[in-house]
């Protein structure tokens, strides 16, 4: 296991390594750079800059380095916890990522719980009652749920709190605590309210899930190990349970780590849609932007975030299944 | 040579790994045209890797050959030829398949599946090639109707009919049957069977038939050949196999076949004689010098309790000279005698007592005594001297040996020094190599050897991290097979260094091996009591290698008059 | 004692329902197991040896079903009952799985759960049955596996069954259908996956454990070698039809029904060397093998369906 | 041949599956299995349908994409009638026109339908005129409504707030979406054909290199970094650039479920006994790729790339809501969803999300298309079983 689980951690270590050049690539694309649209800016507003300015503002952004070692420069900083400065806050971007990110994995986990909570036992009841009606029903909601992009969810849900109920479930909080510091209150209502972005973040995942389990138990449900079962005279609950679904469990785990890009890519749409104060919309401010150091911060720690919950999953998924264990 | 004309396929050491997994070990065999040689085996015996390199459906490892007769332009290396080379020769030679489903195209029709191999080799247009189709179908007793159904269509048997259509239709010589009956059932199997039969006699076929099952090759192959673990481990008239199985694992895998006569009962043997080394003879302090002689059997001594005796297949043990202790080494001599080494190293002729000596003992050099020997190719002998012995406990501090040589006119040098604890000796297949082991150091040494059985700078080849290295042997594929003292068993060792197996006997203290019996096949591994004085629990025991030991030639070094 | 069977099989019918058609498993299909002997049944692909154990335990799966016979259980002795008539929630369902019948499959390598460890399934089937603590079920399942033949018990208990052999996966299957010491063991081409020498194993172990615990065997097979080797009594089975029935030197030496007789003469075995092997279809020549004839009785005990 | 002695032919042993699905070509009985599953042929018509009206948009759509009714802006969608408000019957269906209020309190736009004005409908009428694919000029629409004064208008789905028909811009926007999907997976397929094929052809470090690739591409989550690429097209790029540049983006990272697919299936059949069967007949390189292996694992492929189609039609349309995918004049159904980024927009004309329904179904019709087509090919599940 020890043996898996750092050969694991090399794998990831060289996964981020990869992602890193991407991100940085990907953040370099746009012609142009920080200094030229400051520049743009400027000459907007009817201002001359001096080369000697140019140079300096180049040289304060190290753009006048060839791109390797800005490159470089950028991921060392990174990996030191420097993620560079916010040329459109004008803040370090570390002041400003950490608790958007928070609110994104907390949606994300939010958003896995309802996946989990709704998907594992509508895709027990679907393959116990294959071809029921209660099958095909499930199946059909699934498939809608598929095919509805979650932003569409999303106001679709708000539409109908504001026609039906007449309330505004934009923001993470409602009106009377918006303002306030952190309270115990606050918190509850933090959580009263969290279950709506998760349930439209994890809609999609828990068709998919829904239906990977239900094809991974049908699969199961006719092995010869579960007729031997039966044979030795286990009884149907228990011969379910412990038997087929602890099989099809496992490559369902394995779908967690699948589904996190997913749902971190849902959650990026929908918390816009929503007024969420997470990392979309700053992301997208940034990338329009051209602010490099707050958009690239946030792809990484996307990244991140999701290279890790796959790791955890498939480290679950060892824990879980003895023949990857033992291998 | 000239009965080579009646042959069709020679292979010679014919190997495959899959990456580290040896499939197929140093297989060699010759094929008679007409002949039917049957492969049989457990599942990874590597029976249907033997058939698949055979074709070059997989390639082999290097080094191996297989050199097949063809009737376009007579003897080539099927091993050594790229593969667009090899297609004009794929006319001569074809495959049935085991499985009929996954052998078939499922989206071609039987016409198209059959007539493909024309259309490759552009015979004839397409009437002819149809005509061609017709008679293939009638041969193989399709309906005409089969032509432009597909393989779902039809039942397990007809679809081996199909595929041995498409093997027949370019008129091949070389017909392998891989497990071709094997999944069906026993009423079409019998259809199968006699139809490949029919063919053979009419086509003038030879096939070469895998197979698990023993009845279907015993009623249809004149020749057989045993396959456990990549190895043949027996061959020969398959009557006479089946009938007289010499090796273990052929007499379980008979042993094993339920009769379908219910008054014959069945009584499988335990698999155990294939794992462990079989007891041959026990009662001895210490056994050392095991060396095989053709007419005596395995030449063994006892260095406590003193003797040489002669162990032959039956487990009848002889004496062959009495009563003279400390012989650590023995090599066969061409004079009907025997070179011993202990004290000194000297010659003695069989059925006589006296001793002649060859190489003395130096004490100014710390010698206390000779250690394992061994001989080269050209008959000189190689033995190592102990600095001082453990088992002669003389009181000295322990010193380096040195390696001796003793050329044909009887002169001896010294070829190496700085041995802690010499040991075991032998040469590699080339004879270009010699491996030496140092008890005290736990290493095996590779010298390489120049002219005149001078020796190059010694490498350090294999340390052992358990255990010290006693006597080894070293087999036909370049093996070594180290007894380790103290560690109960036999290390095989691959000549890249790496150790590849263990055999285990069941006393710890394994003091030397040596390949003997018909073929060198049998491994003789002989042991000691630990050293304790009065016990008697030193024996022999053998095992059934699965490669052949190299043969050592016997000395042919000059005997002074006495 | 003539009349002691353990299973009694009367007129089982069994039909599959599937799109290309409606086919017709089993037809009429009537014979006895008797009380602590082996059964074999023997058949080619096809013949319903499988559907016919399916049924005796319950496991027909849909698209098959029962149309017609019954199966009675223990019909000479105290409390029989129909394994056909029971229904599907009644609990003599859980009794008959593993308590009175059970029964080895053809993969070893596929019968065993990849996730648990092999004493808690073997465990698993006394716990189903009795009411004894987890450590008593172990204590008992341990012991099992010794005597099915496992080495280095302590250590294999806590295995996982990838960690075995096809071989060694068999007897774990045996030992945990015989743990419970049921009246019939049904093995449905139990060695079929496995090389013959474990194979000659498996089929020792099996013959000594009947010798010792005396269950009746239902050994279904289509290798004629294997009937010889293991069974008391044959019955042929042939397109869903039950052709002959006789003991195992009746049936072998002297076979009635022209079929049977095809069967035999088609082994290699059984042919010398260079003469052709005659296949079914020469050796039943113009016998009619398809016409079901109900089966009639020839004396000494023996059936054959013959007109 | 005449030494060959006959057996009786096997008529004794039954054929396993009855005489008419033996006569059947493998791509017969696919397609048997394929109508089996009525769902699937049933998506699959649908989108044969989408696909048909997207293509010819101008002819099926009453209006053009920029035609504006400054009549009727933020109007509900019109219900087609048969019948007045009094019970007249008309054979001709027709739709009411509206009459415009001015809410007093709140300034909204109110209407309603007024019994007065009844436009009839007509089928292959003359309407505004257009160039079919920029080709053909025309003016035949499937329908318009207009009375003998020819004055009318109907607006099947509403209007938006510059008074521009929803039905039609939803056909327009099909072409687009529906077509980026196609286009999308037309690359895709060619990108995961081309690594996954290498990969599984060439094995060793090619292979390594690209399993590697794979799993990092997999790791990503895809929307942040699609943001990132379209953020990066250039303003001043025309609409056509910008929709190749969308497309190129959205495949770019979509073809790794593909190669994995494509790596595996080369693998396995690589060591399929009639892929050996056919090498040992002498079967050139190419015969045995195009011949024998192309052809089993093309189905598998043309699956998997169905069931690929969403994921770009969904990420088109997320792009394009967020502003920064396809960008007008060009419409896309996202593009049409782009107006509806909050609730007081959505609750004053919810009819503005009609074209999240026909994502919603174009999406649902691939996934079902894609379930029919995995099931029907299998060639070895034959028959009913």
């Amino acid at each position: 296991m020890l043996h898996y689980v750092i050969k694991r951690l090399g794998t990831m270590v060289l996964t981020l390594a990869f992602i890193s050049v991407i991100v940085f690539v990907v953040i370099q694309l746009p012609p142009g750079d920080i200094v030229t649209s400051t520049l743009e800016r400027m000459e907007a507003s009817g201002m001359q800059a001096s080369d000697e300015y140019v140079q300096n503002l180049r040289a304060r952004y190290n753009l006048d380095k060839p791109l390797y070692l800005q490159y470089l420069n950028w991921i060392f900083n990174f990996v030191q916890g420097d993620l560079g400065y916010s040329y459109i806050y004008s803040k370090p971007v570390n002041e400003l990522v950490w608790e958007r990110l928070g609110y994104t994995l907390l949606i994300t986990i939010s958003a896995v719980i309802f996946t989990w909570v709704v998907a594992v036992p509508f895709g027990i009841y679907s393959a116990v009652r294959q071809y029921s009606i209660g099958d095909y029903f499930v199946t059909v909601v699934a498939l809608v749920g598929l095919a509805t992009p979650n932003f569409l969810l999303a106001l679709l849900v708000m539409f109908f709190a504001w026609e039906w109920f007449g309330i505004s479930i934009g923001g993470l909080y409602s009106m009377e605590f918006r303002d306030q510091s952190f309270s115990i209150p606050k918190l509850f209502d933090l959580l009263s309210r969290l279950w709506i972005p998760g349930s439209v973040v994890g809609m999609g995942g828990t068709a998919v899930t829904m239906r990977i389990l239900r094809a991974n138990l049908l699969d199961e449900l006719n092995k010869p190990y579960v007729v031997t079962a039966r044979a030795k005279g286990v009884k149907p609950i228990k011969l379910i349970f412990k038997y087929p679904l602890r099989i099809a469990i496992n490559p369902f785990i394995s779908t967690l780590g699948l589904l996190l890009p997913t749902l971190i890519s849902g959650e990026a749409i929908v918390s816009m849609v929503l007024n969420l104060p997470t990392t979309g919309r700053m992301l997208l401010q940034a990338l329009l932007a051209q602010d490099m150091y707050l958009a690239g911060s946030f792809l990484m720690l996307l990244a991140i975030l999701t290279v890790v919950g796959m790791l955890i999953s498939d480290l679950v998924l060892a824990w879980s299944d003895p023949r990857i264990r033992y291998e | 040579m000239s009965n080579d004309d009646d042959l069709i396929l020679k292979v010679r050491h014919l190997s495959k790994t899959f990456d580290k997994h040896v499939a197929l070990r140093d297989v060699s065999f010759d094929l008679k045209r007409a002949d039917t040689l049957g492969v049989v085996g457990e599942s990874g015996s590597g029976k249907t890797t033997l058939a698949r390199c055979i074709l070059r459906a997989i390639d082999p490892d290097v080094g191996g050959t297989v050199e097949f007769n063809s009737e376009q332009i007579g003897w080539v290396s099927l091993s050594s030829l790229r593969h667009n080379e090899l297609v004009p020769l794929r006319k001569e030679m074809q495959m049935v398949f085991q499985d009929p489903y996954s052998s078939l195209n499922p989206r071609m029709t039987v016409r198209q599946i059959i007539e493909e191999p024309l259309i490759i080799h552009h015979e004839g247009n397409s009437n002819e090639r149809l005509e061609r189709v017709r008679e293939m179908l009638d041969l193989v007793q399709l309906s005409q109707d089969s032509l432009t159904r597909y393989p779902h269509a039809f039942s397990g048997g007809q679809r081996q009919r199909i595929g041995i259509a498409r093997a027949l239709i370019l008129n091949p010589n070389l017909v392998v049957c891989d497990e071709t009956v094997s999944a069906l059932d026993v009423s079409v199997q019998a259809q199968i069977i006699n139809l490949l039969e029919d063919l053979q006699k009419t086509l003038h076929l030879t096939y070469i038939f895998v197979a698990h099952d023993l009845a279907v090759v015993r009623h249809i192959c004149n020749n057989v050949l045993v396959m456990h673990n990549g190895v043949v481990v027996e061959r020969g008239d398959v009557d006479h196999v089946f009938d007289h199985p010499q090796r273990n694992y052929t007499k379980l895998l008979l042993s094993a076949i339920p009769s379908p006569d219910p008054d014959i009962r069945m009584d499988p043997k335990n698999r155990d004689i294939l794992e462990q080394p079989e007891p041959v003879v026990n009662g001895y302090g210490l056994v050392e010098g095991p060396v095989w002689h053709g007419d005596h059997g395995l030449l063994f001594s006892d260095v406590i309790f003193g003797g040489v005796y002669a162990v032959n297949e039956s487990k009848e043990v002889n004496p062959v000279f009495e009563h003279r202790r400390g012989i650590g080494g023995m090599a066969i001599h061409a004079e009907d005698g025997m070179v011993v080494s202990g004290k000194n190293v000297s010659f003695k002729r069989f059925g006589e007592s006296e001793s002649i000596l060859l190489l003395d003992r130096d004490p100014d050099n710390g010698n206390v005594g000779y250690n394992d020997l061994t001989t080269d190719a050209a008959g000189r002998i190689y033995v190592g001297s102990l600095g001082s012995s453990p088992v002669f406990d003389d009181g000295l501090e322990p010193r380096a040996g040195n390696l001796y040589v003793i050329d044909l006119d009887g002169k001896s040098r010294v070829v190496a020094e700085d041995v802690q604890l010499t040991n075991g000796l032998g040469f590699s297949p080339n004879g270009r190599t010699l491996y030496h082991s140092d008890s005290r150091r736990g290493q095996i040494y590779r010298y390489e050897v120049g002219r005149n059985g001078d020796l190059k700078p010694r490498e350090v080849f294999h340390e052992f991290e358990t255990g010290a290295p006693d006597g080894l042997a070293v087999a036909e594929d370049g093996s070594i097979w180290v007894a380790n003292a103290g560690a109960g068993g036999v290390a095989v060792l691959e000549p890249d260094g790496s150790q590849h197996a263990f055999i285990s006997i069941p006393v710890p203290m394994c003091t030397s091996v040596c390949f003997g019996g018909s073929g060198l096949r049998t491994l003789y591994i002989v042991s000691g009591s630990n050293g304790v004085e009065g016990d008697r629990n030193g024996g022999v025991y053998r095992y059934e290698a699965d490669v052949s030991g190299l043969p050592l030639t016997p000395a042919r070094v000059q005997i002074p008059a006495p | 004692m003539m009349t002691d069977n353990i299973l009694e099989i009367r007129n089982l019918g069994v039909r599959f329902q599937t799109d290309t058609g409606v086919t017709n498993a089993l037809n009429d299909v009537n014979f006895d197991v008797p009380r602590g002997k082996v059964t074999a049944i023997v058949g080619e692909s096809g013949s319903g040896k499988s559907v016919t154990a399916n049924c005796i335990m319950r496991l027909l799966q849909p698209p098959g079903k029962i149309v017609s016979g019954s199966i009675q259980f223990n019909p000479s002795r105290t409390e029989p009952f129909d394994i056909v008539a029971i229904r599907d929630r009644d609990p003599r369902i859980y009794e008959l799985h593993g308590g009175l019948i059970s029964m080895v499959f053809q993969e070893p390598m596929t019968a065993l759960s990849p996730v648990h460890r092999v004493g808690n399934q073997v465990s698993e089937a006394i716990l189903c049955h009795r009411d004894v603590s987890k450590e008593g079920a172990m204590a008992e399942a341990r012991d099992m596996l010794r005597r099915v033949g496992i080495p280095n018990i302590d250590t294999r208990i806590e295995m996982y069954p990838f960690e075995f052999s096809g071989g060694m996966r068999q007897r774990v299957v045996i030992a945990m259908a015989l743990v419970c010491n049921p009246e019939v063991l049904i093995c449905d081409e139990p060695t079929t996956a496995l090389d013959v020498t474990i194979q000659a194993e498996i089929l020792t172990l099996i013959k000594d454990l009947q010798a010792e615990l005396s269950n009746s065997i239902i050994f279904i097979t289509h290798d004629i070698g294997i009937v010889a080797q293991i069974a008391d009594y044959v019955v042929v089975m042939y397109q869903g039809r039950v052709l002959e029935i006789g003991t195992v030197r009746q049936v072998l030496k002297d076979p009635l029904h022209p079929y049977t007789k095809g069967l035999l003469a088609a082994i290699p075995g059984n042919v010398p060397k260079n003469v052709r092997l005659s296949t079914i279809a020469t050796a039943v020549g113009d016998a009619d093998i398809t016409t079901p004839f109900p089966l009639k009785s020839v004396g000494d005990g023996r059936l054959v369906s013959l007109p | 041949m005449s030494e060959v002695v006959l057996e009786q032919p096997p008529k004794a042993i039954p054929l396993e599956t009855p005489e008419e699905l033996n006569l059947l070509t493998p791509r017969q009985l696919a397609w048997r299995r394929f109508k089996r599953h009525r769902l699937a042929l049933i998506s699959g018509v649908i989108l044969v349908i989408m696909y048909l009206v997207a293509g010819f948009a101008e002819f099926f759509a009453p209006y053009v994409t920029t035609s504006r009714n400054v009549s009727a802006i933020n109007a509900p969608p019109m219900d087609v009638r048969f019948f007045e408000h009094d019970g007249t019957f008309h054979i001709r269906p027709f739709v009411y026109g509206y009459d415009l209020h001015i809410n007093e309190h709140t300034w909204a736009r109110e209407y309603t339908e007024n019994p007065e004005k009844i436009y009839p409908l007509r089928f292959f009428a003359r309407g505004e005129t257009y160039e079919l694919w920029n080709l053909f000029e025309g003016d035949i629409h499937l329908f318009i409504a207009e009375n003998e004064e020819g004055e009318g208008y109907i607006h099947f789905l509403g209007t938006d707030q510059l008074g521009r028909d929803v039905f039609s811009r939803v056909i327009y926007g099909g072409r687009i979406s529906l077509s980026i999907g196609m286009l999308g997976i037309g690359l895709t397929l060619f990108l995961g054909v081309l690594f996954g094929g290498f990969a599984g052809y060439l094995g060793g470090w090619v292979d390594r290199i690209v399993q590697r690739m794979i799993e990092v591409l997999q790791s990503l989550p895809t929307l942040p970094l699609w943001m990132a690429l379209t953020a990066a097209l250039p303003a001043h790029w025309s609409s056509l650039r910008i929709y190749f540049g969308v497309t190129i983006i959205l495949s770019l990272f979509g073809w790794t479920a593909l190669a994995r697919q494509v790596r595996g299936r080369f693998l396995a059949l690589r060591n399929e006994d009639f892929v050996i069967a056919a090498r040992l007949i002498g079967s050139g390189q190419n015969r045995i790729i195009f011949k024998h292996m192309m052809p089993s694992f093309l189905s598998h492929t043309i699956t998997t790339a169905t069931l690929a189609v969403p994921g770009v039609i969904l990420g088109e349309t997320a792009l394009s809501f967020l502003g920064i995918g396809i960008r007008p004049p060009i419409v896309s159904w996202g593009v049409l969803m782009e107006q509806a980024q909050n609730y007081q927009v959505i609750s004053m004309t919810p009819w503005i999300l009609y074209p999240g329904l026909f994502v919603v179904i174009a999406v649902m019709a691939f996934n079902v298309l894609g379930d029919g087509l995995r099931d029907a090919a299998d060639p070895y599940n034959m028959g009913g079983q």
